[in-house]
Parts: C-alpha cells; structure tokens; sequence
C-alpha cells in the first residue's frame, strides 16, 4: 500500500463551517506530496459516538462510511482513512475499534445491512491527520519557507483525538504530537497546563455559559503562558473558543487558528488563508519573515 | 527390603470398616468383604466397627504375621485422615508401607451415595478391587537419600536478605550474600525514621550492615548479580557474575581525594537524582564494604582518580569476574522499586521539579541528605512550606497498579508528621482514599498525625497538578465528603507511589520459580507456605513476596531462614520414593520426556533418559509424552493404571 | 430399560481430589455410577488410558485436574492434560466414540459443589447417550 | 414479565458495573463539567449504586460532555461517562426531550457539528 494514499473522510463541519481548515490543510498535502482524495460518498458519522450498548444503529451511518473507503480503497491501494475533524475521528475509530472486538455487534449491523448487498470486512484504518503530518515530520522541515520567529503558540489538543485511551492517537495525560510538529515547523510552543482540557463540546447549546467559561480558561492560560496563537484541530473547539474569546471584556492579544493554516503561513502557500490571520501572523513575524 | 515378608507371590489383606453406622448404614459390609475375598491375590478380608481403635489396628496387624500377608488395603475413611495410622500399623508388623494403601468408601460413597445403598455397595466393591490391583504390582523402593550442603545463597542485601543472612550465619551456616549494587543496606538505608516507633532508619540498620560485613560466616559479593542456577534442594550450583569495584576495598583509607580529582560527575542515584556524584565515589558514609567504587558506565578512564589515590587502591583494568558456588538452599530477597511516576504525567512527575516521589521527600528529611534535612522546593531551593501527598498514586487502579501497596498510608503519615516537625508552620495536605493501617501501633500512629495542626486529610482525588506562571505548582481534586472541589497553591508534590517487586525475568527463570500476575515472587500456600515456593530449597523473603514493611519483610526473612535451616541441619534429606523410572530397554533417547518434566528432572544419557531421584516431584507429566511406555512412575506405572481400569470394569 | 452406566473419574489428588472429599463431609449426595480414582496428577493420565477404559467397558472418563491457570501443584499438569485431550477427543470419533464421553473439569480445591453437578450432570448426558455402539446405530 | 427498573435498565444499557465504585472521586476530580454540576460524576454513581430512581431528574447527566476523562481515568473502570449517557437515554426514551430549540437558534453561526451532536445527545 502506498504510503502516502489517504482517502478523506470531510464530515459536516469541514465542509460548511471550516472551510479555511480544509483548504489550508490540502494545500499542505499537495506540498508534502499526498495523494488525499476526499471519498464519493459519505455519511455524517453522527459527530457523537453512541455509548450505549443497545444504541446499534447510531453506528449504522460510520459503518456505511467506512465501507465506502473500503470499497475506494482498493481502487487507490490504502486502507487509510483520513478526517480532520477530530469528532469524525472519534466516532469513525471508536465504530471501527467495537466492531473489531465485539463479533455480535459486528454480526448485529451486518444484518441490518445485508438488505443493502453490502458487508463490512474491518479493514479500514482510521487516522488523523495529526498523525498524519507527525509521520511525515521531515518532508515539513523541507518544505517551510517562512521563520517562525516572533510566534510562540499554544497547542490545543481537546479531548477527542485523545480519548478514550483505546482510541487515542497519544497519551491522553501529556500528549506531545504537535510539539513535535511545531518542532519540524521550526516554531516556538509554550507549556500550559489545559491542552487537553474540553472546551465544553456541544454543551454550549445546552449550557453556554459552562462552555464559555472552560474555553475562557483554555486561552488564557494560553496567554498567561506567553503565547500569541491558540492553535486547534476541531471545528467545535475552535467555535466554542471563539465564543468564548468574542464574550470577553479584555481580550488578551492571542490569535485561535487552525493548525494547518499556520502550516500553510509557514510554508509560503497564502492563497487559502483567511485575510486576518494572515495580517496577524505578517504583523507578528515582521520583517525577517522571508526565508533568506 | 524389610525382614521375614515374601513378596514373590502377592498375598493381600483387605479389611473394610463400619466406622459406626457411617459406613454400614449405606454400603453392605459384609457383602463387600464377600467379593473382596473373590480378588485375585486377596487372601484374607475382614470388617470391623471402628478400624482405626486400638483393636481395629490390631487386627490388621494379626493378619499380617498370621496369614503373612504382603499387600493391606484398608478401605474406610481418606488418606488424610487416617493413612499415618494404619501406615504406622503395618509398619510396626514389619511390612512396609508401600505395600499398604487406604482407599474411601465414606467420603467417597457412603456420604455421598446415602441415597442408593445398592449401588453405593457395588461402587464400594469397585473401590476395594481397583485398590487391591494397585497394591498388587507395588514394589517396595528404598528411600531416596542425598547429601545436603551445608551453605546458603541469600540473593539481595537489604533488610530482608541481611537479616536471613546474619540468622543463618549465627546459627553456624556460612552464608553467600549477593548484592548488585556496590553496597548492601537497601531501601532502608534510603529513609529518614521509621514509622510507627519513628526511630532514625540509618541507626538500625547500619549496625546490622557493619554485622554483615565482618562476619566470619557470611561471604558477601557487591556488585554481584547471580547468573546461572542449576541442581536442586540440598545442592544447588550457582554462577555469579562480579562486577568490577576497580577499586580495592582492602585498601581504600576513604580520604575522597579520587572523587575530588575526577572530573565526571552524573546523578546520584542514592538521593534518586537530588544530587550529584562522581564518577568514582562512596555511595554512601556507611557504605558496606566501606570503600569508593568506580562507575564503570561514565568513567572515562582518565586516570586522574590512580595519580591521586595515596594507596594505589584504584585498578582501571580490573575486569568482571564469574564465580561458582554450591550451596543447600537459596533466599530470594530482592526487595522492591517504585512504581515509575513518569507514568502519571497528569501528576507532573518528571515534568515538574516540584513533583517528586515518596523515596525523594525521605532524603530530604534526613540530615545527611542533599539538603542537609531542610525541606525546599527543587526548582529553587526556596523552603517548602505547603507540601500536598497523594496517596493511592497508581495503587488500586486498574490502569496502573489494582493492588494495595499497603505501606503508603502510613509512610505518608510519617513523611507528613516529619515534615511537620521540621516546618512548624507548614502545611501538608493528604489526598486518600482510605487510610490503612493493619498493624501493630499503626492506627495510634495515623490519629497522632491527625493531631496536628496544620495536618488535613482530605478525602478524595487530586485530577491534575500543573505549575502556573509563578512555578507554583496548583493541585486539583475533589473533597468526596464535602463534594466540592478543591484548588491548593504548593510548593511541592509528593506522589506516594506503590511498590513493584524488584525481580527481574532472568533470575526467576534460572531459579524456576513462579511469579503471581504483578510479577511479585510466588509463595507456595498463603498462610500456610508464606515463604517457600514451589522449588523445594528455594525461599523468598521481604517485600520481593509482595508489599510489606520492614517488620514484616524481617519477620519472613526470618521465618525463610528457618526454614533454610530445617534443610540445612541435616546431613542427608530423604524423601518418598515415588518418582519416575526409566525402562533402559524400551527407551529409545528420544528425548520427549525431557521436554515435557516441568522440574527438569530428565538428561538424557548415553542416548537413555535418566531420572534425577531427588528432582523429581513424582507428578507422571513424563509419563504419557512417551512414545514406547519406557518412562513410569513408581508403584503408578502405565500397567497398574490399566490393571486399575480392568478391576473396576471386573466386578459383575 | 435396566441398563446403568459406570463412569471412571481420575482425580488430581490435590485438588479434585480433596474436592471429592469435601463433597462427603459435607454430604454433597451425587450419581454412585462413577468411581473416582485418585492419581497425583491429571497430567499422568495419557489417552492411552482413556481408550484402554473404553475397551474396558467404561461408559465415560471424567478427568479432575487445577484449575488453570496457576492452581495445578506441578505447575503445569493441568496445561498438559488440556492439551492432550483436546486432541484425543478430536480423535475419538474415529474410533466410534462420541467425544462427549470425555469431560475434563477444573478445580480449586474447595468446589465440591462443582465436582458433585458436573459429576451428576456427566452421568445424566452418559444415560442420555446410552451404551457405546462403536460408532453403529442399533 | 416484570418491568425492568430504571437503574437495571441503566445499568444494562451503560454495560457497565456501578458496584466496583469505591468513591474515590476522580471521575469528579477530572471533570472538566464538575463545576457546573447540581450533582458531581462520583455522587451520581453512588446514586446509581444504591438504586435511587431519581437519578432521571439530575441536570449534571446533561452538563456532561462526554469527554471519556473520567471513563479514561476510573481507577475501578466504573465507566461514570457512559453510565450518565444511559441515564440521558432512559429519559429521552421517554421523550423527554433537552433540547430547547429557540435557545439553539439564538446560538449565533453554530457550527453543524455542535448541532448534530446538540440533536444526538439532546433529543430522542
Ligand atoms: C518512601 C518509603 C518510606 C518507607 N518507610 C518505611 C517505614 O517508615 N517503616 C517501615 O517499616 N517500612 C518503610 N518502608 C518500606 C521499606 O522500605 C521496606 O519494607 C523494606 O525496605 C523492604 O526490604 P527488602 O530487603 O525486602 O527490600 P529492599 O530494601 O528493596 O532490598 C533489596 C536489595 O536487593 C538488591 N537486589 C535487587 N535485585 C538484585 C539482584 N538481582 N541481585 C542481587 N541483589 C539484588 C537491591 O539492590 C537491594 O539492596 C518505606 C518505603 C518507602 C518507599
Ligand atoms: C471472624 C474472623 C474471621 C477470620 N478470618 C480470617 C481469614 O479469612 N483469613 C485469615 O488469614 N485470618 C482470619 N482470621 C484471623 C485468624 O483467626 C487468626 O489470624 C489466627 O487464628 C491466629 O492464630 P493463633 O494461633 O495466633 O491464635 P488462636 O487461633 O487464637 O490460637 C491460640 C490457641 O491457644 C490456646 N490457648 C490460649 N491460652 C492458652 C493457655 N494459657 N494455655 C494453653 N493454651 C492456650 C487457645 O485455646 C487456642 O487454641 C479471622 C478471625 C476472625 C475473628
Ligand atoms: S478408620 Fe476411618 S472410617 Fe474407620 S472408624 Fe476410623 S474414622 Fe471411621
Ligand atoms: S583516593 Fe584512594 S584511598 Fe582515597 S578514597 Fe579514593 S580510592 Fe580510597
Ligand atoms: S578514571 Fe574514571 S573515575 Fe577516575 S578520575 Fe577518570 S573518570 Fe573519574
Ligand atoms: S497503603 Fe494506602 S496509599 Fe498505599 S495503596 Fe493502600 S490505600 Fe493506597
Ligand atoms: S514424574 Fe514429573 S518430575 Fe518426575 S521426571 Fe516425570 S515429569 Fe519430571
Ligand atoms: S520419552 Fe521415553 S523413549 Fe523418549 S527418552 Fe524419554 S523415556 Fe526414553
Ligand atoms: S472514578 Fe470510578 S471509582 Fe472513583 S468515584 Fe468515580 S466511578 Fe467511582
Ligand atoms: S465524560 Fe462527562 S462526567 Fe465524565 S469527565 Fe467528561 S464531562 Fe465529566
């Protein structure tokens, strides 16, 4: 199987609420030389994984997505499923994980697609695309154009890339992937303690004011810690951080954006970059932005 | 063979008991007597009331002398009840036991079968003829004898092992003392008091490391690691693999004018990373033997440390040596390690200086420690004044370790009222979640630190520890009792982690003991065989068993040696003589059975297994693997086995 | 129908075997058509001996063994015995016996209950089965 | 038949086993929701553990995130996170519905995610 052969699972958020996150981070693919091809057919993995034993069907819309990367797979020789989104990753890799242990689910929701002529055979593997750029570090150091002097940023990771433990792609306590990344990026990254804190996920439509006051705190231990840039991976992180940074009184000077469209600054491809990120991260870096 | 029995032709006596009503009531004694008689070989049978009286006994041994009787089958209770007693009978009628057997036709019939007498008596009669046609083909074998050597191996020089060692070597036995590190004492010499009695650590012990040291008896190895055993109980053959010192301890006057001149210093581990050392240094002032060491890892071989030493005590060539031993019996007390912190990164140990473990707090509390006693924040050696213990840190958990730890409630305790009692106007906060204290004194001990003002235990977890912009570290966790979630600003951290055993893969499987589940030295029964396992010869002692404290871990140790001793007093051990035989002209050196003896009691020789008779624990594992019937336990060969069968399968 | 099943047990003596024995302190009452033989371990016991009490005229061989995995006194016995017969029962059809007429069970030593069901639950399916036919209906 | 009761169906539905809890409070000491709880993780699995029906009428089961922190960290593997989604699902099964919908449609720009996961975890 090709290496660098992903498939990409987009989901609904990436599509219509981040657009910036996804154009930025297949610019990053094209300069790393991936070969990501979003899949024909999808199914909204749900965004939640059904915890309840008896909840089979809330399953039934990952399962029809990862036959489908099944199928395409073969044709483009991967089994490699990517999302961005790390809530789609959540669920896809946690339907995948109980099926592969659990027969009588398995057998469960083969019965319920057998009217539709289509099996699930486990093959898939779910990534994201974290761990994606953590495999490909040496073709980023390559490829940055840009010196990242004058940022220092805040890696957020959130909860759902990292737990469950099963699923995680690292450890949920200290997780040190995006350093890692940062570090191939060339870019200065703070330690603060709330990296992995929630942000209140989808509770901001039930309580905005708890989930206000968890993102608060996320940014400004961000800020407290010396950094400019909150950096996240999750559409809905990145929503419930802005609420948060929009419902403060004294907004600390501290930008939130998307991984990849830091990646995509640094390595000179400005084309998909929303316009005030961009004059952020120009005024930051000042003049010795240019790679000499 | 014993005198005046004729063993040519089988002449067996079966004698059934009522044992009251208990028998009688279900099984049709004397129907049973009628078709005993009707066995092959069985040329006598009789009943009686209450076999095991006096006069039961009696009877059996009449008939042996009058009817010269060479097989008894007793068949009434169990072995376990009554097989001495009638052992002891026939024995005294100058038979010999291996041709006695006693079967149950109460626990195994009568009890349980009270409900069809019919049948209860024709099983009975099964019972009695498959006895009799084991008893038939049973051989009388002379006990089996070996010389024991009279020397012991203790493994492991903290208390555990000192302790055995000193017990042994009082008692007359010259004792061998392995230690790995270059000086005995462990972790105990690494404390500060000692709870519940609170008396300095390094007082007790040290007096007993300079006893191990000179005493005439005990030959002791540092920087030893025991490579290769082999033999079995009463005379084992070990191999010891001995580190270089390079320097002699002859000769070292301890002047440290090496250490001064050295220019490699690396971390210490005795204060665990508190402070440094150099490449050539004493471990510690009380170091046993009292001499420097060089660090063969990062010693560069400059030779800086040979210009200065006064005494040419220092040798840079000096290279590792492997030495053998025999020796009775081992003692297996390679005591503990901590739990590794790094894998509660939520806690910050190993990411904060701050954070620091249980046996870390210890060498600040003692005065000879890198801190001279005072207690300080790592990071800048400011006072710590607000300290937060977390107790269970991993014990109990599934995800780390679903043990109890058992010690560290009450180490905390003790590092809590230290630290009380060196910072009067400190605080120190205890996270639990039980506080256990099963011992002597223990709970007194917890309601004395309770006492103190200044002392809180909070009921509950810590969820994460982090260090804010200030280095402070910020703790977090939840009251269970009030409900409410707690935030203290500290200076330090203590994790009190559980103890893991200290007892690497390598030795276990040379001594071929069993480890249970967390990898802690397998004791053969509980509360019965607490310090044996299930290699005879081989004991364990101290906390390589499971947590314990030093009370206890001396306790056992002195338990081990006494049961080292009970082999060791003896000249000879004898044991029973039902082991394995091989049949030279069936075998074909195939080998099978060599592979399948769990005790590795088979070598193949001159293309024929041999059975060692002192290895072999009897179990017959052998015995089907091989392919030609050559390998056969005694008195249960393969043709008993089917002679027991038949018999069964005969009446009726 | 008056024909009665005889079963043959062998029973670790250091487990099972003490398990029989509490079965009759504590009057645990079970089937009679089996006679329990103590052996020091289950591992002693070959097929060999299995088919030799078949051809014998036993009905069914029951084996008491430790409980795995770390129960058995001789460390691994009861692994051994495990193994050899899960080989022996594929076997057994060949010679026209239903494998079922094995059964192997494992103890700690104080599961008299167990070694009383499993043996009154061992005769009822041996009933059931009838006498073996040597693999020809009658 | 007899009618299964809230807490065996709580109980079966979460497949988890509230009894192993010891009380250790960490799944409250790791909640990033704990503050914003009426009822706190650990003080809800007690409930559960006792048999108390009331548990339905606890708001804190909808404060949770489900973050899996507490179900991560469960030294007993108690599983509280997934045992408080049973207690949603046995109250949305009876249509008992959290999800006020004009609240949603103030919620300026929310993004899709939050509303599918909202409607998931929300409605029936
Ligand atoms: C922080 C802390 C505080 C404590 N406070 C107290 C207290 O106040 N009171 C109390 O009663 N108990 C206390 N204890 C417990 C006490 O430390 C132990 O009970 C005791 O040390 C156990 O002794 P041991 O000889 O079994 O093991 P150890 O002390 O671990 O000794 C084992 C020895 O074997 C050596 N060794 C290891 N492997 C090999 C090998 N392969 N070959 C040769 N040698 C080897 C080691 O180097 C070491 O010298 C405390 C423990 C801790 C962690
Ligand atoms: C309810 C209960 C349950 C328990 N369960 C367990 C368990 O599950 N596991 C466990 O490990 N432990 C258990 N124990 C503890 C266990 O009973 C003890 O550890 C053990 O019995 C102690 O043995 P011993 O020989 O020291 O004392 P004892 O059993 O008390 O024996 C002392 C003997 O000395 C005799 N004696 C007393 N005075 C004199 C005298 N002046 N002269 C001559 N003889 C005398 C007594 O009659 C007695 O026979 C339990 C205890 C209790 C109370
Ligand atoms: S020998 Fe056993 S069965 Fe006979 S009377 Fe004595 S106790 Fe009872
Ligand atoms: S200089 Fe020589 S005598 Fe002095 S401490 Fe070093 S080795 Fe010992
Ligand atoms: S030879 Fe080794 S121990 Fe001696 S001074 Fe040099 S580095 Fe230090
Ligand atoms: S002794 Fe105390 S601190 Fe240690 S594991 Fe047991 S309960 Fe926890
Ligand atoms: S009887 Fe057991 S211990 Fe003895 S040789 Fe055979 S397998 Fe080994
Ligand atoms: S298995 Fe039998 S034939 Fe082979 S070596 Fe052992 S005793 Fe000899
Ligand atoms: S973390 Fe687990 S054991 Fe502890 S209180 Fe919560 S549910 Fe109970
Ligand atoms: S899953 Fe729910 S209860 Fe558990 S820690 Fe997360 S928010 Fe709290």
């Amino acid at each position: 199987m090709a290496e660098e052969n992903y498939l990409y699972f987009p989901g609904c958020s990436v599509k219509r609420d981040a657009r910036s996150y996804e154009k930025t981070a297949f610019d990053v693919f094209e300069a790393l030389k991936l070969n990501v091809k979003e899949l024909d057919r999808w199914w909204c993995c749900g965004a939640t994984f059904g915890l309840a034993v008896d909840d089979v069907a809330k399953h039934l819309g990952a399962v029809r997505s990862l036959i489908q990367a099944e199928i395409e797979g073969a044709g483009m020789k991967t089994n490699k499923l990517l999302t961005l989104c790390p809530m789609c990753f959540n669920v896809l890799k946690r339907v995948n994980y109980l099926l592969r242990r659990d027969p009588e689910k398995l057998e469960n929701i083969r019965r319920y697609l057998r009217d539709e002529n289509l099996d699930y055979n486990l093959s898939v593997e779910v990534v994201h695309v974290l761990e994606v750029l953590d495999r490909f570090r040496d073709r980023i150091k390559k490829a940055v154009k840009r010196r990242g002097d004058g940022l220092k940023v805040a890696p957020y990771y959130g909860c759902t890339p990292l737990r469950p433990k099963e699923i995680g792609i690292d450890n949920p306590e200290s997780p040190s992937i995006m350093e890692r990344i940062f570090e191939s990026l060339g870019v200065e990254y703070v330690r603060y303690p709330f990296k992995t804190e929630c942000c209140g996920a989808y509770v901001s439509v039930y309580n905005r004011k708890a989930a206000i006051a968890k993102s608060s705190m996320i940014i400004i231990g961000a800020f407290k810690a010396g950094a400019n840039l909150l950096v996240t991976v999750c559409p809905l992180c990145h929503y419930n951080l802005m609420l948060a940074y929009n419902s403060m009184k004294n907004k600390p000077p501290i930008k939130i954006i998307y991984l990849t469209e830091l990646m995509a600054y640094l390595m000179g491809l400005d084309r998909n970059i929303p316009p005030d990120i961009k004059s952020f991260l120009d005024s930051h870096i000042g003049s010795r932005g240019e790679n000499g | 063979m014993l005198d005046g029995i004729d063993y040519s032709e089988p002449r067996i006596g079966v004698f059934v008991c009522h044992c009251g009503t208990n028998i009688a009531a279900v099984v049709d004694v004397k129907k049973v007597v009628e078709e005993a008689k009707k066995l092959p070989g069985v040329v006598h049978a009789e009943d009686y009331m209450y076999m095991c009286s006096g006069i039961g006994q009696q009877l059996i041994i009449n008939a042996i002398r009058e009817k010269k009787l060479n097989g008894v089958v007793v068949a009434a209770c169990t072995p376990s009840l009554h097989y001495e007693t009638f052992a002891r009978a026939v024995e005294s009628a100058g038979l010999s036991r291996q041709r006695y057997k006693i079967v149950s036709i109460r626990e195994y019939c009568s009890w349980v079968h009270f409900h069809d007498r019919k049948r209860a008596t024709e099983k009975a009669i099964r019972i009695v003829a498959a006895a009799v046609a084991e008893i038939r083909d049973n051989k009388v074998y002379e006990p089996i004898r070996r010389k024991v050597i009279k020397k012991a191996l203790v493994i492991g020089g903290g208390i555990a092992g000192m302790t055995a060692a000193l017990d042994l070597a009082n008692a007359g036995i010259p004792v061998i003392l392995v230690e790995k590190e270059p000086t005995i004492g462990g972790k105990m010499i690494q404390l500060s008091v000692t709870f519940p009695t609170l008396d300095c650590a390094q007082c007790t012990i040290t007096p007993r490391m300079a006893e191990v040291g000179k005493h005439p008896n005990i030959k002791l190895y540092t920087l030893s690691e025991v490579i290769d055993v082999s033999g079995h109980i009463g005379n084992f053959h070990v191999k010891i693999r001995k580190k270089p010192r390079m320097v002699d301890p002859e000769e070292c006057r301890l002047c440290g004018w090496c250490a001064n001149a050295c220019p490699v210093e690396v971390i210490n581990e005795f204060t665990r990373g508190l402070s440094k050392r150099k490449a050539i240094y004493l471990p510690f002032p009380q170091a046993v033997p009292a001499s420097f060491v060089i660090d063969e890892e990062h010693c560069t071989r400059c030779g800086m440390c040979v210009k200065v030493c006064p005494v040419n005590a220092i040798n840079l060539d000096e290279k590792e040596e492997i030495i053998e031993e025999d020796v009775g019996a081992i003692i297996l007390a390679t005591g503990y390690d901590l739990y590794d912190g790094r894998k509660l990164p939520e806690y910050g140990y190993g990411i904060y200086k701050n954070v620091i473990d249980s046996l870390q707090f210890e060498q600040l509390i003692v005065p000879s420690g890198p801190t001279k006693g005072r207690i300080v924040r790592i990071s800048d050696g400011k006072p710590a004044k607000r300290v937060v213990f977390i107790q269970c840190a991993g014990q109990r958990d599934v995800n780390h370790l679903p043990y109890c730890s058992k010690i560290c409630c009450m180490y905390v305790a003790k590092e809590a009222l230290m630290f009380k009692s060196k910072v009067p106007d400190g605080e120190a906060y205890i996270f639990y979640i039980d506080v256990r204290t099963a011992g002597k004194g223990y709970e007194e001990f917890y309601k004395k630190v309770q006492e103190i003002p200044g002392v809180k235990y909070i009921r509950g977890r810590v969820g994460k520890v982090w260090e804010d912009e200030n280095g402070d570290l910020i703790v977090t966790g939840i009251d269970t009792l009030t409900g409410e979630t707690v935030k203290i600003r500290a200076d330090l951290v203590v994790l009190a982690l559980g103890m893991i055993p200290n007892l690497d893969k390598r030795l276990v499987e040379k001594l071929k003991i069993s480890t249970d589940e967390y990898g802690f030295a397998q004791e053969v029964h509980p509360k019965l065989k607490p310090v044996e396992t299930e290699i005879g010869g081989v004991y364990i002692a101290g906390a390589v068993q499971g947590p314990k404290d030093i009370s206890e871990s001396v306790a056992q140790a002195s338990a081990a040696a006494s049961k080292a001793l009970q082999l060791l007093t003896k000249d000879e051990i004898e044991k029973e003589p039902l082991i394995a035989e091989v049949d030279r002209e069936r075998c074909d050196g195939c080998g099978l059975c060599v592979a399948t003896c769990p005790y590795s009691a088979i070598k193949l020789e001159d293309g024929y297994a041999r059975v060692d008779e002192i290895a072999c624990e009897g179990c017959g594992m052998c015995v089907p693997s091989c392919p030609t019937g050559a390998i056969n336990l005694r008195n249960m060969t393969n043709k008993q086995i089917h002679e027991i069968i038949k018999a069964v399968y005969g009446v009726r | 129908m008056d024909w009665e099943p005889w079963l043959i047990g062998f029973l670790s003596k250091w487990t099972a075997g003490i398990a029989a024995e509490s079965a009759g302190v504590n009057r645990v009452r079970y089937s009679p058509n089996i006679v329990l033989i103590n052996v020091p371990c289950c591992g002693l016991i070959s097929p060999i001996h299995v088919v030799d009490a078949f051809l014998q005229g036993a009905d069914g061989v029951y084996i008491g063994g430790a409980l795995p995995p770390a129960n058995c006194h001789y460390k691994v016995g009861n692994f051994k015995a495990f193994k050899r017969f899960y080989l022996l029962k594929k076997l057994m059809k060949q010679f026209g016996i239903e494998p079922e007429r094995i059964r192997l069970e494992w103890f700690v030593s104080p599961q008299y209950r167990k070694l009383a069901k499993t043996i009154d639950d061992f005769v009822d399916e041996i009933k059931k089965l009838g006498p073996i036919t040597g693999g020809v209906e009658e | 038949m007899v009618e299964e009761s809230v807490i065996d169906k709580i109980i079966r539905i979460s497949g988890r086993n509230p009894n192993l809890c010891y009380q250790c409070g960490m799944c409250t000491a790791v909640c990033p929701m704990a503050e914003f709880m009426d009822v706190k993780p650990h003080q809800i699995v007690r409930l559960v553990q006792m048999g108390r029906e009331d548990v339905l009428n606890i708001d804190a089961v909808w404060v949770c995130a489900s973050c899996m922190a507490c179900v991560d960290r469960c030294p007993r593997d108690v599983g509280p996170g997934i045992i408080f989604e049973a207690i949603r699902l046995v109250s949305l099964r009876r249509g008992i519905d959290k999800l006020d919908y004009k609240a949603v449609e103030e919620i300026e720009a929310a993004p899709t995610l939050a509303l599918v996961t909202a409607s998931r975890k929300y409605t029936g």
